[in-house]
Formats: C-alpha cells, sequence, structure tokens
C-alpha cells in the first residue's frame, strides 16, 4: 500500500467531521436572526471601513521568512548528507551562511523588522 | 494500476484547478485554489517517486510563496479594481492565436521527441532519496548552490529596498 | 491482493484510534485548564457537573460544553465571504490531523505474522513532512480571519500568521542538529537511535531543545504569545465571528496542533517510546513479547507528551502576555542567530 | 504504467493556463500568479523526466526553479504593494507610465 494513502483518507475524515459538525449545529440549534446579529461583532464602534489596510510590516516579515525557509530546507538537505562530506560540507555550508547573515545583518540594519 | 488511477485522478484534479486558477473573479480565491493545485501538483511529485520534492513543494511553495500572495491580498484592499480592461475582439483574437500556436507546438514536440526506449525507463522509486539528492547537490552543484545563495541576499534586499515607503526614500 | 486489504485495514484501524485521541483532546484539556487555572488562582473551578450523585470532579464540564456549543445558534454575518467562512475551519483541521497522524507512536506490533508500524503516515521524508503540513495551518487562520470581514478578525489573523511564520524558521533551524546527531530524518529511527537514556536529544542538543520549547508556544499561538486572539485587544482574534460548531473545530485543531508538537518534542529530545534507563531491545527481553513492549512504549510516549501538554497549562496561568514589538524581536534577533549558531557549533563539534 | 506523454500533456495544460493568464488577466497579482503555475509546469517536466529517466539532476533542478520563484514572487510582490501605494490601482493598462 502506498504510505500516501492514509493522506488522503484523514483528509477526507476531516471533511466528514467539519460537514458533521456543521450540519448537526444547523440541525440542533435555534435560528433567528436580527439585523444586529448580522453585523460583524466589533464592540459597538461603527464599522466604517471594513476592510482596512494593513501594515505592510506583516508582508515584510513574510518575504523574509521565505528566504530563510529555503535555507533551512537547504540545511536539511545538508544535514542529511553531513556525516559523508565530512569538512568539505562543513565549509560549503559556512560560505553559504556567511552570504546570508550578510542580507540577515542588512535586514537588521536596515530597521525592516523594528516594530515600533 | 493504482499509479494510473492516482495519476488520472490527480492530472484531471490539477487541469480544472489551473484553468479555475487563472479565470476566477476575486484574488483571494485564486490563491486559494493555487495552494490546493500546488499541494496536488506535489501528490504527482510523490506518484512519480520524488519524495523530497514533493515535501519542498509543500513547505515553501504552498505553505510559503502562497502566504505572501494571501499577506499581499489583505495587506492592499482586497477588492480592488477587478474590472478587465481591453478590446474583447482583439483579445479573442490574441486567445485563439495563443492557443492553435501551443497544439502545434505540442504536436511538433511530440513528434520530434525520441521515443523512449523500454531501456531507458528507469522509473526505479529510490528508497531514500533525500541522501542521493543531498550528495550530487554538495559535490556536482557546488557553484550553484553557492550562487543560490547570493540569489536569496540579492532577494532579500530588493524586496526591502522596494516595499519602503516613498516618504523614507527621500530621506536618504 | 489481500496484503493490500491487510494493510487498508490497519490503517483504518491506527485512523480510528487517532481520531478517538484527537476528539477527546479538547474536552479533557478545556477541564484540565480551567481546573489548573483555579487551582493557581485559589478558586474552585468547575466542579458541579457530574453524572447522578457522583460529582467526578467536575469532569463532565466539558462534555456538556460540547453539546452547549452543537446547540447553540450559528451564526453568519452578513458580508462574510460564505465559502470561506464555512471552509476555514476545516481547513485548519485537516493539516492538525494530518501532522498528528505522521508522528511515531510506537515501535511496530506484529499481528498475524504482519509487521504494522505504530504510525499511520510513514513517508521516507520523515518529520519534514510534520513541518510543512503544520505550515499549511497558516490558509485556516487567514482565510478565517478575512472571511468574516471583522476588521479585528483580520488583524488577528494577520498577527497569528506573522507570528506563526516567523517561528516557523526558528523551529526548523532547531531540528537540524538533531538531524546531524542522528543522522536520519525518520522519526522511527530517531528514536531507535536513543535507546541510551544518555544519548536523548535533550543532553546532545540542549540548545535545540530551548529553541524548539519557546517556538512551540509561539507555533500554536499559546500564552505567552497569545497575542493573536488577546481579548483586550482584538475581542477574540481571527474566530471572532465564528459560533457554535465552527468555533469547536477550531478549538480542536488547536488543541491537536498543540499535542503534536508536545509529542514532537518528547519524540525527538525525550527518546520517544523509549523507557528511561531500559531500552527498547532490552524491554521486549524482559517482557518476552513484543507486542506488548510496543505497548507500553506508546503509554511512556504519551506519559511524556502529557508533561508538554501539563506545561503548555502551566505556563499559560503563569506568564504575562508579551507584546508584539517583543515578540517579533525574539523570534527575529534572538532566536534566528542563536540557532543558525547552532547548527553551526554542532556540525563543528561532531566533525571535531 | 502511465506513459511519460501524459505527465508531459499535463505540464503542458498548466503552462499554457499560465501563458494565457499572464496575457490576458489585466490584474498584475493574478500576472504573478500565472507565472508561478508556469513555472510550476516546468518544474513538473524537470521531475517526470528525472524519475523516467532515473537521473536526480532534474530534481535539483527543480531545488533552484523553487528558489528562484521564490525571489521572483517576493520581489515582483513587492513592486506589486509599491505599484499600488503610488498609482493606486494594478491593472497594467492605467500604467501607462511604464510604457515609455
Amino acid at each position: 500500500m502506498s504510505p500516501y494513502l492514509p493522506i488522503l483518507l484523514i483528509i477526507l475524515i476531516a471533511l466528514v467531521i467539519g460537514g458533521a459538525m456543521s450540519a448537526l449545529a444547523h440541525f440542533c440549534g435555534p435560528r433567528n436572526q436580527t439585523a444586529a446579529k448580522k453585523e460583524p461583532f466589533e464592540c459597538g464602534v461603527p464599522n466604517s471601513s471594513r476592510r482596512e489596510k494593513m501594515s505592510v510590516k506583516f508582508y515584510l516579515t513574510s518575504i523574509l521568512f521565505i528566504l530563510f525557509d529555503i535555507e533551512t530546507v537547504f540545511l536539511y538537505l545538508w544535514a542529511r548528507v553531513f556525516k559523508t562530506l565530512g569538512w568539505f560540507g562543513v565549509a560549503e555550508i559556512f560560505v553559504f551562511l556567511l552570504i546570508l547573515v550578510v542580507g540577515y545583518v542588512y535586514v537588521l540594519r536596515s530597521k525592516a523588522l523594528d516594530w515600533d | 494500476m493504482g499509479e494510473a488511477i492516482s495519476f488520472y485522478f490527480l492530472a484531471s484534479i490539477l487541469t480544472v484547478l489551473s484553468i479555475a486558477v487563472v479565470t476566477v473573479q476575486k484574488p483571494v480565491v485564486a490563491v486559494a485554489l493555487l495552494v490546493f493545485n500546488l499541494f496536488f501538483l506535489a501528490g504527482v511529485y510523490a506518484l512519480l517517486g520524488a519524495h523530497f520534492i514533493a515535501v519542498i513543494q509543500v513547505i515553501i511553495y504552498a505553505g510559503a510563496i502562497l502566504v505572501l500572495f494571501m499577506f499581499v491580498i489583505m495587506i492592499l484592499n482586497p477588492d480592488m479594481d477587478l474590472k478587465e480592461t481591453g478590446d474583447k475582439g482583439k483579445k479573442f483574437i490574441l486567445f485563439s492565436a495563443v492557443s492553435v500556436g501551443f497544439l502545434f507546438f505540442s504536436f511538433k514536440m511530440f513528434e520530434q521527441m525520441a521515443p523512449l526506449t523500454k531501456e531507458d525507463i528507469v522509473s526505479e522509486i529510490l528508497e531514500d532519496n533525500t541522501y542521493e539528492i543531498g550528495l550530487q547537490l554538495f559535490e556536482d552543484y557546488i557553484w550553484p548552490f553557492e550562487l543560490a545563495s547570493l540569489l536569496i541576499l540579492l532577494g532579500i534586499v530588493s524586496a526591502i529596498l522596494i516595499s519602503r515607503k516613498p516618504s523614507q526614500n527621500k530621506s536618504v | 491482493m489481500d496484503l493490500f486489504y491487510f494493510e487498508l485495514m490497519a490503517a483504518v484501524v491506527k485512523m480510528c484510534v487517532i481520531l478517538a485521541m484527537a476528539l477527546q483532546l479538547p474536552p479533557i484539556m478545556v477541564w484540565i485548564e480551567r481546573r489548573a487555572g483555579a487551582f493557581m488562582q485559589r478558586r474552585k473551578g468547575p466542579n458541579r457537573v457530574g453524572l447522578f450523585k457522583w460529582r467526578l470532579w467536575g469532569l463532565l464540564q466539558s462534555l456538556v460544553d460540547t453539546i452547549k456549543l452543537i446547540f447553540k445558534e450559528e451564526s453568519v454575518p452578513e458580508d462574510a465571504d460564505k465559502v470561506f467562512f464555512h471552509l476555514a475551519p476545516v481547513l485548519s483541521l485537516i493539516p492538525a490531523l494530518l501532522a498528528l497522524s505522521a508522528l511515531s507512536f510506537g515501535n511496530y506490533i506484529i499481528l498475524f505474522d504482519h509487521e504494522i508500524p505504530l504510525q499511520l503516515i510513514n513517508l521516507n521524508v520523515g518529520f519534514l513532512f510534520i513541518l510543512g503540513i503544520s505550515g499549511m495551518g497558516i490558509y485556516g487562520i487567514v482565510l478565517a480571519g478575512w472571511a468574516s470581514s471583522n476588521k479585528f478578525s483580520l488583524l488577528g489573523s494577520l498577527r497569528a500568521s506573522a507570528q506563526m511564520v516567523s517561528y516557523e524558521i526558528p523551529m526548523g533551524l532547531s531540528l537540524i542538529p538533531i538531524v546531524l546527531i542522528y543522522n536520519s530524518l525518520e522519526l522511527g529511527s530517531i528514536v531507535e537511535a536513543q535507546a541510551n537514556t544518555w544519548q536523548w536529544g535533550i543532553f546532545l542538543a540542549p540548545i535545540s531543545f530551548f529553541i524548539f520549547l519557546i517556538t512551540m508556544f509561539a507555533e500554536t499561538n499559546r500564552a505567552p504569545f497569545d497575542l493573536a486572539e488577546s481579548e483586550s485587544e482584538l475581542i477574540a482574534g481571527f474566530h471572532t465571528e465564528f459560533g457554535s460548531s465552527k468555533f469547536a473545530l477550531f478549538y480542536l485543531a488547536e488543541y491537536v496542533n498543540m499535542f503534536t508538537l508536545a509529542t514532537l518534542c518528547s519524540i525527538l529530545f525525550f527518546g520517544g517510546w523509549q523507557v528511561p534507563f531500559i531500552p527498547h531491545l532490552k524491554l521486549i527481553e524482559l517482557l518476552g513479547s513484543h507486542n506488548l513492549a510496543s505497548f507500553i512504549g506508546f503509554v511512556t510516549l504519551l506519559l511524556k507528551s502529557a508533561f508538554f501538554m501539563w506545561l503548555y497549562v502551566w505556563v499559560r496561568w503563569t506568564l504575562p502576555r508579551f507584546r508584539y514589538d517583543q515578540l517579533m524581536k525574539l523570534g527575529w534577533k534572538f532566536l534566528i542567530p542563536l540557532s543558525l549558531g547552532n547548527v553551526f557549533v554542532t556540525s563543528l563539534i561532531l566533525m571535531m | 504504467m502511465v506513459p511519460i506523454e501524459h505527465y508531459f500533456i499535463l505540464a503542458l495544460i498548466m503552462f499554457t493556463c499560465g501563458t494565457l493568464g499572464v496575457l490576458f488577466r489585466r490584474n498584475l497579482l493574478f500576472m504573478l500568479m500565472s507565472i508561478e503555475l508556469m513555472l510550476n509546469a516546468v518544474n513538473l517536466v524537470f521531475v517526470t523526466a528525472s524519475s523516467f529517466l532515473g537521473d536526480l539532476d532534474g530534481q535539483i533542478m527543480v531545488f533552484f526553479v523553487i528558489t528562484l520563484a521564490a525571489c521572483e514572487a517576493g520581489i515582483g510582490l513587492a513592486m506589486v504593494i509599491a505599484i499600488y501605494r503610488r498609482y493606486g490601482t494594478i491593472n497594467p493598462d492605467f500604467l501607462k507610465v511604464l510604457r515609455g
């Protein structure tokens, strides 16, 4: 049996659980909608602009996340063959990390990660 | 048998999703569909025996790059200008031309493709291909590997430079 | 073909066990959290609901709560994106369950002359799959915040997901020394390599454990990192608009994620299903039965992860919440340099 | 056993969708998404060839393509944000400034 078949099973089961819970609540719960219930719950503050623009810092965080994520994956690959490669591999990864540390220092200096 | 069923199942899902991604109206829906698309593509990779690439696809593509798309949609106003502009007739002609061109190209490709003989097709599913990939990457592809880090460095620097606020740019 | 059906049956049975484990998590954990909170604040906590005349320390409180949640009205805000509003809880449940089922809960057992590993999804990329899949959990949160068209929800979901992505990197980096030391990505062989108690991850890679422990709390959005749902600022974060069963699904996903990380921590750093000071092979010899030894290993692992679940509760009622800038500072300016240095120093020590 | 051509046809379909998306969608976000789709089609061809020929070079190329795609998406989306802030639109037809 393929080891990937259980993944499909789990996804199906999760869908069934989600559907069943929603259906249960739908049939068991009361249903009396009022105008106030349909509004978003914002503590009574009039919802002027319901979808505001968010800080660009979130974006910068996630772009840096991607780039460091790739680095992590490369490191995993290296860690797997570390024993075979020996010092040669350590030297290679040292250069790799050195270049990335330059980027990291630049990020710190540019204050991209400072959330006032 | 199992492989064929899984492949055609995944392939039909992927086809539908790919078409949907480029045709839906809302950017959020498109990103969500693209996530599913890339996830199922990871399934195809796994089917081909590329387990490590499959998991990389999930980690980086589905788990990171598309999060970035999602964030951009959240940061910008999500209901931004969605109306399509451009001449309808011109678009239709261009569309047909591109489609026909692609069909022609694909037929040419399959015609000219050297038929794989039974000896060529190895298709052995390597048991631990993480190890093999790592060995090959760190022994034969040293320079591309180091250059990749340079590419990531450039990515970091330019993303920060571009997304600075205009007012900050003037003062620098 | 017979083998295929046998394995399929085994997979279905294992899946049922995992589901049972996942579904009983939130009720028990909610009860423990409330009782522990009461204990630490010198209150009584829920102690009334019981069966007939037995109070059972209020243990049935959560069961009653679950039933109450199902009988609540489900309200959908008017401008909500209906499809994503209904889909978001499921989207956060799927990755949680997938990650849980990729854990190695024990050595294999032998049934009808077949070896059945106590691990539902056993890929040869090992725990990278868990890291990748738990990264997919972000979509459930982001879409929940986006779909409910509430600015506090959106801000909460953005905060939660920015926090999750920030701490995913230190988490990934902190596990690299484990791969370096045990030279494997598979959870089963990592546990086997920890047969000797002094070879456990906590002793060989203490800094990794430290980093992993912090990221464990941050990844699950738990106190002291629960900024996503800091109720004093953001109502309840991304699940403000979600009531009744959808709220229950989010809760389920959250507790499953906590349990997954707690178990992963005990597998990687505390010897998994190895009983302390008795290597698994010796345990088999002592007991003379393979299945019994595996079962004891399974219970050992559950006890170890129960400790970390308790730690979650303990920390929640002990530490105050971080500020958002402190959170980001801790992640990016302290944990990432520390974990990079940790990787490099570990590799140097191993080469010496 | 699925013939190699079918994998290529799947890749071709994805690539065509991507190309048409880049050409026809008048929205920078959709254009970037279509580019991701095209890159994925290319990756599929690499992985297929690598698996059928029993040679891991293709899978290593996928690595580099993914690295490239990440950098491309990061910079591209940063530009989308910058453009939206400057001009208030991300429809390339309105961005006459870019046309010399």
